[in-house]
């Protein structure tokens, strides 16, 4: 994969936006032969990270930046997209992003939960700049670890 | 997707409570009004309610956490809380955050007024 | 408007990713109040000129750079969307893009004629760079000159 | 949208031809592929071809200028090309550029077929 991603999406932190992101990057995972359902837990996965940023790490400031990056990935003849997701967030200690334990049935809490389920590779990372997060995340088309198998 | 609207786009009184009927993308924009809502009408100690999903097309976990504020209050009164007609794209958000085992969720109206 | 636009998609020339575009700008007019035909007139329109630059601008090539900036716009109260598509394909002369007289009915040279009738402001420029077009166009929430008065 | 498929997704013998449905959106990447499958019909040369669009989502002119092109070999050989089903989304690319009076369009495929 060249540095350069296929798509890059730079965008502030409006939550009226992610919706226009979701419904890129299923469409997209679509063109790139995704299952439908497969394209449609993504999208909600893409969408809960975007949730995320807007509301822990810019606590609903809506004219911070979010960059999204896409490209199609194939390592070991394995298709798959990549998607990067970086912020300009104050860096939060990495050990603070963490699903909840589920049988406490309770509203919240669901969202790092779902990214990782439904990605097959998740990672948060510092951006090197000194500020901003940056979340690393893909998903194979051929996945093994498919969410149909939870 | 405009946030000014109603999301409840129907409701229906059946024989212990009520059926409503749900429309579009439930996501961060759109459940803070869900919400508000569903709590009217919770407020008025209905035995059963029915949420017909039907006509959505998209949840996020804000959408879940609407979901399931509500299901508590019906519990906390001894009341049934019944989802029903989710497309598979929708019953997804359900299935991976385990809440398909806590939520009763049925086929259709029907079927969801009888459970 | 500030300079720095609402949201800006930086991709490369690849048919396949026109779809996401496409299905981006109708969701964000949609979040914008537009209506549900205006807004897929407006995503129609979107796919057209970007069409071009791949087929005309880049020949078919698919690792071209193509920008899409978008932006609500409120001038005088008038709430719309500001939409600018950027390539650095070789600049043509401005005069040779436009659309043929309709009456004759044979297959192609249709696009500029949609951009035209369904955007409420079009305009193609040559970039300041030296290389590459700029299209830049409006379409309004209220819009006067609608689609449906056509 | 993969482009590895057919367009063409189902297609029925009428008396005097045959009536084809088309399904998903047809723009740039796919128009190609439905203008081979349309062609191939075209050659069994048809009465009546009637184009199913009710599961068209999407129309850009590249898909339009395949439709003129199927009309054309039609008109030249005296044998009619109906279209049917057209979704609002879609129809607007046949009224903006002025097509809806050069096709006969119809509402559904009964119709379509006593046009
Ligand atoms: N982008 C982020 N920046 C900072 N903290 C985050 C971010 N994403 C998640 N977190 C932290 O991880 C926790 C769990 O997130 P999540 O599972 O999405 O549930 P919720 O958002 O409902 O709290 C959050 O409460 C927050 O503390
Ligand atoms: N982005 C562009 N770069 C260069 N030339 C263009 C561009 N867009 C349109 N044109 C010119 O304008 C003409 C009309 O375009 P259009 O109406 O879209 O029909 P078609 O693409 O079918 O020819 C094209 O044939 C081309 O010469």
């Amino acid at each position: 994969m060249s540095d350069r991603p296929d798509i890059e999406i730079r965008m502030v932190s409006q939550p009226r936006y992610v919706c226009a992101v979701r419904r890129a990057i299923e469409a997209l995972a679509d063109s790139q032969g995704m299952s439908k359902q497969d394209a449609a837990d993504l999208a909600l996965a893409i969408s809960e990270a975007m949730t995320n940023v807007i509301k822990h790490g810019y606590d609903g400031q809506i004219d911070r930046p979010i960059n999204i990056q896409v490209s199609p990935i194939n390592p070991n003849g394995r298709k798959g997209l990549k998607i990067v997701i970086e912020d300009e967030c104050e860096q939060v200690d990495l050990s603070q992003i963490q699903s909840r334990p589920l049988d406490e049935v309770r509203p919240g809490g669901l969202g790092i939960h779902l990214i990782e389920r439904i990605m097959d590779q998740v990672q948060y990372a510092h951006r090197q700049s000194g500020q901003g997060m940056r979340l690393t995340m893909c998903k194979f088309i051929d996945a093994q670890k498919t969410v149909s198998e939870r | 997707m405009a946030d000014q609207d109603t999301i409840i786009s129907d409701h229906q009184t059946i024989e212990d409570g009520v059926v409503v009927k749900v429309e579009g993308e439930i996501d961060l924009i759109r459940s803070p009004q869900l919400r508000k809502e569903l709590i009217e009408l919770l407020n008025a100690d209905l035995d059963r309610m029915v949420i017909d999903l039907s006509h959505v097309t998209f949840m996020d976990s804000s959408g879940v956490a609407t979901l399931v504020e509500a299901l508590q209050i019906q519990r906390r009164n001894n009341k049934k809380l019944i989802l029903c007609g989710l497309q598979q794209k929708v019953k997804s958000i359900f299935e991976i955050s385990r809440l398909d085992m806590v939520f009763i969720i049925t086929e259709d109206t029907a079927s969801a007024a009888q459970a």
